[in-house]
Order: structure tokens, then sequence, then C-alpha cells
């Protein structure tokens, strides 16, 4: 089930390897993860509930859900998806709770090395990358974190063109976006690059801000900066059906990850719950991999993503069904079918305009919120907006938050576009800069100008709906971020 | 079901609805006295339900041994007839040195004294009852079976219940503002939900005792502080991997158990304060993992899911002040327990009960007596984990 | 609640909703040469087509209004249909009793000149057949996206927006 | 009996806890959503709460009537990530034996 030929992508795999599950040689590639090799095999079911003994499957695919753990090489609860295979490794199933050897060192304790910089970025996506890109120009010297080992967060799984003007990249592909901007990254001596670390946490430290990561799930590190920006983008939502946890029920993000980053088919029928942007684009993108898209179903009565992408996969053939739901997913260990239902005014299933899909695989795509969660540890006030997708942290003009020196950017700061991410990583980046006083005032200028850019690619309906839940996290101005 | 209607009037008001003012209501109810708890939030949501769950009896004074023996025949006794998670999984102290064991060997005397059954153990029979230890540095093992834990979650609430079903009344979301007195005589309080008249009232609000009886005007110098006490808890594994509160002074104060749902819970003597700041630390999470996997180097595969922080409402000598308080009429104080109020609880409230029905107790409340930081007669400090 | 535009109910638009949206080229203009076509009625952040257009053909005041092509200037280059994100532009050209549509082409297998593929309308349905009479291949595409002109019926000229490769995975 | 669709609509994958057990809860009067947490341990596995809690918000909106912004969101302390204790311990992972 990998994909070989792909009409945009191009996937290069690592040397052979065999790994075994429940003693089973199965065929993985250095540099996949196990969930990702596993699936690849047709597996699907990796472990069954503690409590009522439910199968359970890969879900986000990217470290945050906990429902792909297994055990390796004897240790248990290794979340599956994002730790990389290895020649020989053993991967069982997890039977509820498991026990720990018993023969094990203690570990000796050992000072966690400490980077410093001005300005410390966390995530790597589009709106870090940019924050990174230009606070490092504005003269800082910047440490950039993110959990992944490619940098480019959500846009190396974009197989699509971004809208918006050409100096905002409009035209380009995500993964091509990403490659960009990983490479004017690269070229700045100033910025400094941690990949496959995660921060688990922010501390002030006297003056500074102590971001406290872990590598590669395994070694603690430190880094220090008198600002920092947050931009860790957002994750996917849920949604309460029937048997909604089922193997073979994925976010969006999650299809994205083993199709277009991993070459690895996720199913061969699909039904897609949502007709967001998201749900659009993923249709279109499995179709691109060459996986049959049944439909596509939207509870509201029109298409919630922009009108082209909704086009662009009907001519392909695939029905969206609005005013639909899915009720439930049915199977015995995986999903074999799924099965949707007209609404009524109420929100209600409509009894007997049912449909069943046999489908392999049902694809979330019902919303993303954003990551706030560091946002929240470091004490950043935080606030319930519909309009930006959910919790958020309030923020000023530059995007700083009420905890002086942090500032947010991207979809961590309201769910928006690669674009606005970007604009806004923009201003996060130069105002840290700023902030850590390292950055000289005629910098302010590029602030202003891409504040008029975003106030340009908002100004149309889509923008307008942003705007509103932006002034209900809009700090009043004149806080002491004019530094 | 816990309300939020505020009676017109109670006899007895208890501010603070955790595991002590519940069992106080319990015990004053069972014995049909006419009680409301008032609570800021809702049951437990102050210290009660972020402890570390633990129930020993293992101290090194003869009041802290009396009461907690007392305590645990009454966990046992309600745990049945409740049907709430007690188990008697037992308490074990590693002693690292022969100073430790001479220490221990002294504070056994004092518990067998009063029928306690600890008893020093050799550490391989230590590693026997938690075969995960690292027993390599131990020389001896301080082991009393009968120690134990329960959920702070189902025995409040089961204490509740009771405690309504003797006629309390436990009044939730509810924040006692200040106290009605007219010549030196408690006459009410006035809440946000209104105004309760009351002549008895018992402050069994802990870490934020001080500030209770500032409202009551309380003159008489009681000190408790409230300080910052971290816990963790990793993820579930096998149920009874870790059975017995296992304790280490040489370890960073560390104790550490597992709790019914699988994860390893515990915390360490890492400790500020005063504060009312709750937010955890790196340096706690630092600190808990290095002394945790010196214990139990197993555990350094484990992930841990959260820290959290409570109070630790604490006095010079880490024992609380119980009693009344003779400058206003009628008020009592049941504060200030230095991590022990869980476990000492049921124990506590039959002595506060006894104190305010019959005006005395044959438990050693004079042990707790609130005025002693006032005379200046600090007790021995008693046993503190964490 | 305001009326819900029956196009987004739907996911595609109608030749005749469109042309409420935009104008129709003339008969004798779809004649003179290839002409630029959006199909883009919804008012969203993006200017490409705009900013490549070589003889100013498209006017769109601002990044979210709707590309409107002023078919005179429109030289029928294709550039827009090369770089839209959207996939949103074609073109269309009328030849004899045919037509010629141009369209982008993002799925595997990219057909050769003079191949015959399937065409399909706005919602997938086969329509009939057609013979490719032109490829530009992602590497020479502005836009990084290959284009596809195919000659159709001329009555199908307006119902045409995709086709099917044999040889590609969903081949019947 | 009939099985109620809601025993098989899980809200917390970590830990196995359904919609019908929070709005069980809810109905018996628990709208506090630090004590739905305590009592369900609903948010307290592996993955903090990430996936549930905003869920857990929206069934209490919906049960109760509040709005989602009056609902606080729990408190999200270190580690936001589950991290090994070996780890934090300061065992450095590469010069490490297994």
């Amino acid at each position: 089930m990998r994909i070989t030929e792909h009409p945009v992508l191009q996937f290069r795999r690592g040397r052979k390897v065999t790994i075994y599950f429940e003693g089973q040689p199965i065929e993985a590639y250095e540099g996949e993860t196990i969930a990702m090799a596993l699936h690849a095999a047709g597996i699907r079911v990796l472990s069954h509930s503690g409590e009522k003994h439910r199968p359970r499957g890969l879900f986000c695919a990217i470290g945050k859900c906990s429902s792909c753990l297994v055990k390796v090489n004897g240790i248990p609860n290794v979340r599956s998806c994002i730790t990389l295979v290895e020649d020989g490794m053993r991967i069982d199933m997890q039977r509820g709770k498991e026990t720990l050897p018993r023969t094990v060192k203690p570990p000796e304790w050992g000072d966690a090395p400490r980077y410093k910089a001005d300005v410390v970025v966390i995530g790597g996506g589009p709106a870090g990358l940019m924050a990174a890109i230009h606070a490092a120009d504005a003269g800082a010297r910047v440490i950039l974190i993110d959990e992944q080992p490619k940098l480019g967060g959500q846009l190396v799984k974009q197989t699509h063109k971004f809208f918006g003007k050409r100096e905002q990249f409009a035209g380009v592909r995500g993964v091509e976006i990403a490659r960009i901007l990983t490479e004017e990254v690269k070229k700045r001596e100033k910025i400094q690059v941690f990949t496959e670390t995660s921060a688990v946490g922010i501390f002030q430290d006297g003056d500074e801000k102590l971001v406290v990561g872990v590598r590669k799930n395994r070694e603690l590190l430190e880094f220090a900066g008198k600002t920092l920006v947050v931009a860790t983008g957002a994750m996917e939502k849920m949604i309460p059906f029937e048997n909604n946890d089922l193997p073979g029920i994925y976010g969006a993000g999650a299809i994205q990850t083993l199709m277009n980053t991993y070459g690895v088919k996720p199913g061969d029928r699909i039904l897609i719950v949502g007709a967001g942007n998201v749900g659009l684009i993923l249709a279109y993108q499995l179709i691109q991999a060459g996986v049959e898209v049944k439909a596509i179903v939207e509870a509201m009565p029109k298409v919630g993503g922009y009108f082209v992408h909704a086009a662009k996969v009907r001519r392909l053939g695939i029905p969206i069904l609005t005013r639909h739901t899915i009720l439930r997913a049915e199977g015995k260990e995986r999903v074999e079918k799924a099965v949707v239902a007209q609404l009524d005014e109420n929100w209600g299933p409509i009894p007997g305009t049912e449909k069943v899909f046999e489908v392999d695989t049902i694809a979330l795509a019902v919303g993303l919120r954003p990551s706030i969660e560091l946002l929240h540890q470091a004490g950043c006030q935080i606030k319930y907006v519909r309009e930006l997708g959910g919790h958020v942290a309030l923020r000023d003009e530059r995007m700083e938050t009420t905890v002086q020196g942090i500032f947010v950017a991207g979809d961590s700061a309201g769910i928006e576009e690669a674009t606005t991410a970007m604009l806004e990583g923009k201003i996060a980046g130069i105002a840290a800069a700023l902030k850590a006083g390292v950055a000289s005032p005629k910098w302010l200028k590029e602030i202003e100008k891409a504040q008029h850019d975003l106030e340009e690619f908002r100004s149309g309906p889509f923008g307008k709906h942003v705007i509103e839940g932006i002034k209900k996290a809009l700090l009043p101005a004149g806080g002491d971020s004019n530094a | 079901m816990p309300t939020r209607e505020l009676p017109k009037k109670s006899e007895i008001t208890i501010i603070g609805g955790g595991i002590v003012g519940v069992t106080i209501a319990h015990e004053l109810a069972k014995r049909g006295e006419e009680v409301t708890v008032i609570e800021k939030r809702f049951i437990g949501s102050g210290s009660t339900f972020r402890c570390g769950t633990g129930i020993r009896q293992q101290f090194n004074d003869e009041a802290n041994v009396q009461v907690m023996k007392r305590s645990v025949e009454l966990w046992k006794k309600y745990s049945e007839e409740y049907g709430f998670p007690f188990q008697q999984t037992g308490y074990l102290f590693l002693l690292y040195d022969d100073d430790e064991v001479e220490t221990f060997k002294r504070n056994i005397a004092i518990q067998n004294k009063f029928g306690v059954p600890t008893r020093l153990i050799t550490p391989e029979e230590a590693k026997e009852i938690v075969p995960l230890l690292d027993i390599s540095e131990v020389v001896a093992a301080s082991w009393n079976p009968t120690d134990g834990k329960a959920s702070p979650f189902h025995s409040t609430a089961k204490f509740a219940l009771h405690a309504e079903e003797f006629g309390a009344k436990l009044v939730e979301y509810t924040e006692v503002k200040d106290f009605i007195i007219e010549n030196g005589e408690i006459k009410g309080l006035k809440t946000s939900r209104g105004t309760i008249k009351t002549g008895i009232v018992v402050n069994a609000t802990n870490a934020w005792a001080k500030l209770t009886n500032a409202m009551a005007g309380i003159r008489t110098k009681i000190p408790i502080e409230p300080y910052k006490h971290q816990a963790v808890i990793t993820q579930p594994i096998k149920k009874g991997s870790v059975k017995p509160m296992v304790i280490s002074f040489r370890y960073g104060h560390a104790y550490l158990t597992q709790t019914a749902h699988g994860g390893i819970i515990g915390g360490v003597g890492y400790e500020e304060g005063p504060t009312y700041d709750l937010n955890p630390t790196y340096e706690f999470l630092r600190e808990v993992s290095y002394y945790f996997t010196k214990i139990i180097p197993a555990l350094r595969e484990l992930l841990i899911l959260r820290t959290w922080a409570g109070y630790y409402a604490k006095t010079p000598d880490s024992n609380p002040a119980i009693g009344k308080i003779e400058e206003l009429s009628d008020y009592y104080i049941a504060a200030g327990f230095s991590g022990h109020g869980f476990m000492m609880a049921p124990a506590v409230a039959e002595m506060v009960a006894d104190l305010i029905t019959k005006g005395r107790t044959d438990l050693p409340a004079w042990w707790y007596d609130p005025y002693r930081f006032e005379r200046g007669e600090l007790r021995g400090k008693a046993l503190q984990m964490g | 609640m305001p009326e819900i535009l029956e196009y987004l109910k739907r996911g595609y638009i109608t030749p005749e909703e469109l042309f409420e949206i935009i104008p129709k080229p003339s008969e004798e203009r779809l004649r003179a040469r290839p002409v630029a076509i959006p199909e883009c009625p919804q008012e969203i952040p993006c200017a490409p087509c705009r900013e490549v257009c070589p003889t100013g053909a498209i006017s769109m005041l601002t990044p979210n209004d709707i590309p409107i092509v002023d078919y005179e200037k429109c030289v029928g280059c294709s550039l827009c249909v090369q770089i839209c994100p959207g996939l949103a532009f074609f073109m269309v050209h009328y030849v004899g009793d045919k037509a010629r549509i141009t369209m982008p082409h993002e799925l595997l297998p990219v057909p050769k000149r003079g191949d015959e593929v399937v065409l399909l309308n706005r919602v997938g349905e086969p329509v009939g057949k057609g013979k490719v009479t032109l490829i530009i291949p992602r590497e020479k595409s502005m836009g990084d996206t290959a284009v596809v002109t195919v000659e159709v019926p001329i009555e199908l000229a307006w119902e045409v927006r995709a086709i099917r490769v044999p040889g590609g995975d969903d081949d019947d | 009996m009939t099985e109620d669709p809601r025993e098989k609509i899980i809200i917390c994958r970590c830990n196995d806890v359904t919609l019908k057990e929070i709005e069980d809860l809810i109905d018996g009067g628990i709208i506090d959503i630090e004590e739905i947490k305590r009592l369900l341990r609903v948010g307290m596995g592996p993955c903090q709460g990430r996936t549930c809690l905003p869920l857990v918000i929206g069934i209490l909106a919906r049960k109760t009537g509040q709005k989602p912004d009056e609902i606080p969101l729990p408190a999200t302390r270190v580690p936001v990530r589950p991290v090994m204790m070996g780890v934090l311990a300061g065992e450095m992972g590469d010069d490490d034996e297994e």
C-alpha cells in the first residue's frame, strides 16, 4: 500500500529494513515511523483499550492523541506514530496496562545543555519559519525548535497551490513553500534549528524565558531567550458519533501524513466528514494518491471551504452531501462501513434518510482548534473565541500576549490560513526582536507593511469572520510592547 | 447530592468542604446535630483532591500515632460501610544508614506501644513487597502493613453523601464573606449567597485558615501558612506494581505509590512558600524524576502525564491546630494539617465533634492545642512526607 | 439568514449561474482565439491570475474581488490557467463544430497529444470522448500545473471541465 | 434492555470515557468541568485532554445552556507533552546503552 507514483510528490525511501509485529516480519524503510510501516503492511489495530477493550489504531499521526501506543522491544507505551523504525525492532500490541522491566539501572543526574538566543521560536510551520527569518533579519540570534524531523509544519503535506498574492507565495504549492522557507532559514547563520524537539514547558527564569525541550523523546534541552514566539499550530477536532474510535477513522492531518509525507495509502475507499477547506483539499489529495473518495458529508447547508476547492473535486465525480452527518462507523476491528443521514432544521438526523457507504477509512475534517497548551501553561490569558476555532491567547496588534515577551502567531493564534500565518509570523518575529532590544526601530515599517497585507487579505467575506474573532482576542493598544 | 441552596440557619456551620470539613459534618450529623458545610467551589476541590492519597500511622510521637491509629480504624470501618476503596497496602520507609535505622527503631517502639504493628525488615524483604525497588543502597526498611491509601475523590464523595443522609447540608459554590458577631458571639455568616444564622463555626479551611481567622477577627497567633507542594502522576502500569506507599528520606523525602487506576503518584520534599501560587515548576519536575528513578529505576521508561500542586497548610511544628478559640464563642479551628489532613480526617472529625458536643475528647487533642504557638510550646516536629 | 447560493449548496456552478456573474464571451470572440474564463464566483483573497496576465486583461480591485476578464484584451496565453491556485481558470476556443477546452490537470497519468480521453462534466459524469490537442507539461507550466487542451463537440463547450485519461487508476 | 448508542460514542480515548457517562454525570448535577474530569478521569490520560476537553466543554454548553466561553478551560501544566522520567532526570538518550 505504498504509493510509488504521484502527480506532485516524489517519495525517497530509506534503506529497506525488517521489523517484527507480533512476531511476524514486516518490510519497512528507514525514515518511516512504526505506525506508517505497519499501516503500509495493512495493520490497523495497534492495541485494545485499557478499560473497555476496544480496538485502537492510529488517529492523529503526530504524537498527540496516544491512540497508537505499542510495546517496542519490551518497553510499553511507545507512540508508534512518531517513533522511527529500526532494523530488527520487535513491536507488540499493547494489551491494557503493561508491566515494567525489572532490571534497569537508575539514570544519573545530568544537567541539560542550555542554548541561548535573543528570540526562541517554537514551531517550524509557516508562522514559525517566517518569525525566525524576520527576527534574524532584524538582528536577533534565533533558536527555532520543531517537533517534526523536517521543518515546514503542515505545509510539507500540502500538494495544492496557495492563494493570496504572488509575493505571499500565491500559486506555489505548500510543499514548495516549505522548501523555500526552510532554505531561507538554513541560509541564516543567526538561526539555530532544533528538529525532533518538543517544547514541554515555558518558565520565567530571571529576565529570560526558559523553554524546556525534549529531543527525540530522549534528551532534555533548555532554551533561553529574551523573548519567545509561540507558533505551535493547530489540532484537529474530533466529533462524537458511534464507534468514533474504530481503527480506520483518522484525522485529515493523519491522512495527509500517511499519503503525502510517507507515501502510504490510507485506504482504498474513504468517506470524508467535513466540507471545509481541509476536507475539500483532502479529497483532492486522496484522488491524487489514487484513493477512491466515496463522498464528502457536511452538516452545514453549504460548502464551508472555498467554492473553487469544491468544484475541483465535484468535477472528478465526488458527491458532496450537505446537510448530512455521520451517524456511526461499523466494523469489528476496523472500519467496514459508514452510515450517514440527512439533518433536519434542528440538526437532528432524519429517520429513513440513512445511507451506507462501504468504506475502509473515514476521514474527519471537522475543523481545527489552536494548539494553545504552551501559552496556557505559560500563564497567557486565554479566551474562547468561536470565530478563531476555540481557545486563543489574548494579544495585541504585534501579537504579544498578556505575558510580556511571549508572542503568538499562526494557527495557534486563531485558525486561519498559511498565508496569514506567514504574515503574523513576520509581525511576531520582528516584534519579538524589537522587544528583545536587538532590532532597530526602522523595522517598525515592516510590521506596518505586514499589518497592511493582513488587512488586505482579510478584507473579503471569509476574512470578515476572522476579523470579528480577532476583535474579541485583541488587547487594547498602548501596552508597553512598543519597546 | 450537594446543593447550592444556603439554609437560613444552622446550629453549626463548617467553613470549608474538604475532607476535614466533610468528615466533621458527617460525624456531627451522625450524632444528631444540625450542621452545614459551606464550600467555595465543590466538595474536595481545595487541597483534598490534590493530595497524595496516603494514610499512615508511622509517626514519631505518641499523639499522632494514637490519632492515626484511630483514623485507620475509622477509614477501615467507613470504607466497608460506605463502599469506597481504602486499601491497607502498607507504608514502606527505605532506610539507608545506621542513623536512619536508629531513628526509626525509636519510632517503631512508639508505634508498637500503641499496637501499630510496624517492624524493621531487611532490604530483601522490602524487595519482596515491591519487586521493582533498587535496594543496592538500602540497609533496612520500616514496614507497617496496616497503613494504607484511599481515593480522595471516592472517599470524600461517600462521606459527603452519608453526611447528607444524616441531615447535614453541604452547600457548594458559596463563599463565606464575613462573620456576623455581636458582643463576642457569632450570630451568623455572610456569604456570596446570602446570610446564614449560626452559633457555632468551625474553621476547616486549612490553607486559607489564616484568612478565615482574620475574617472572624481572631487575634490569637495561629501561624498557618500555605506552601506549594507539587505532585506527579505517570501513565498507568499493571496493577500491583507498587502496592505500598514507598518513602525515601535519602532521596528527596520522596513518597510514591500506585493509584487504583494504575499510575504512579507521589511527590518530593521540594516545597515553596508561603504562597498561594500553584504553578508547577521545572525544578520539581526534574527532582521528582531523579529521586523516583533512584528508588525504582524502571520508572525511567515511564511517561509523566501531569504535575499539579496543592497546599501544605503548614504550622511551625507541622502539627495542626485543633480546638476551640476562646476569644470568640463558639469558634473552633481544625486546620494547618501540614500535609496530613486527608489521612487524619476521620479521627479529627471525631475529636472536633467530641469537643463541640461534649467539651472533651479521649483523643490527645491537647497535642494540637491552637494556643501552643502563642505560648511558645511547639511540639516535636511531626514526621512529614514530601 | 441570507439565501444560500445554489452553487455553494452543490459545490459546482452551472453555466447559467456563471454568466449571471461574469459576461459570456461573444460567439465571434470565441471563434477568434482562445479566451480565458474564470469560474471563480466567490470573493476569496487570491490574485495571481491578475498578477501574471501579460496584457492586464484581468481586473480585480483588491485580491478579494472576483476576477473579471476583458475578453478583448485576453490573448489566450493560458498563464492564468497555469497559475490559478483554485484550478478555476479555463480557456474556450470555438473551432468549426468543435470547441477546444483548456484546463488544468494535476492527476496521473498525464495524457499525450493526440490521446483520446473521457470528457467529464462539472459533476464528473462522462459526457463523451475527446482528443488532446495540446499539453503544457508541469515542468513548463508557470504554475507547476500541467495544462491540457481537448477538442470536444461544440455543444459540450460549457459542460466539459475535466478529463479522465485511460490507463489511470480509475479507468473503466 | 436496548443498548444506548451513547455508550459507543467515545469522548476520551485515553480513559475510555463515553458520551453517556458524561451526560449522566451532568444530568446528576455535576456541571463543574474540574469535577467531571476527576470523577470520570476524562482528559487525564496521555493525550492530556487535547482531544476530549473541547468536546466536554461542548457537551456541557449544550446541556447546561452555558456559553462555551463561560466554561473555564482546565489548567494546562507541565509537561505539556508526556515525558519519560529518565529523560527529566537528565539521562541523555544518545549515550544510553540499551
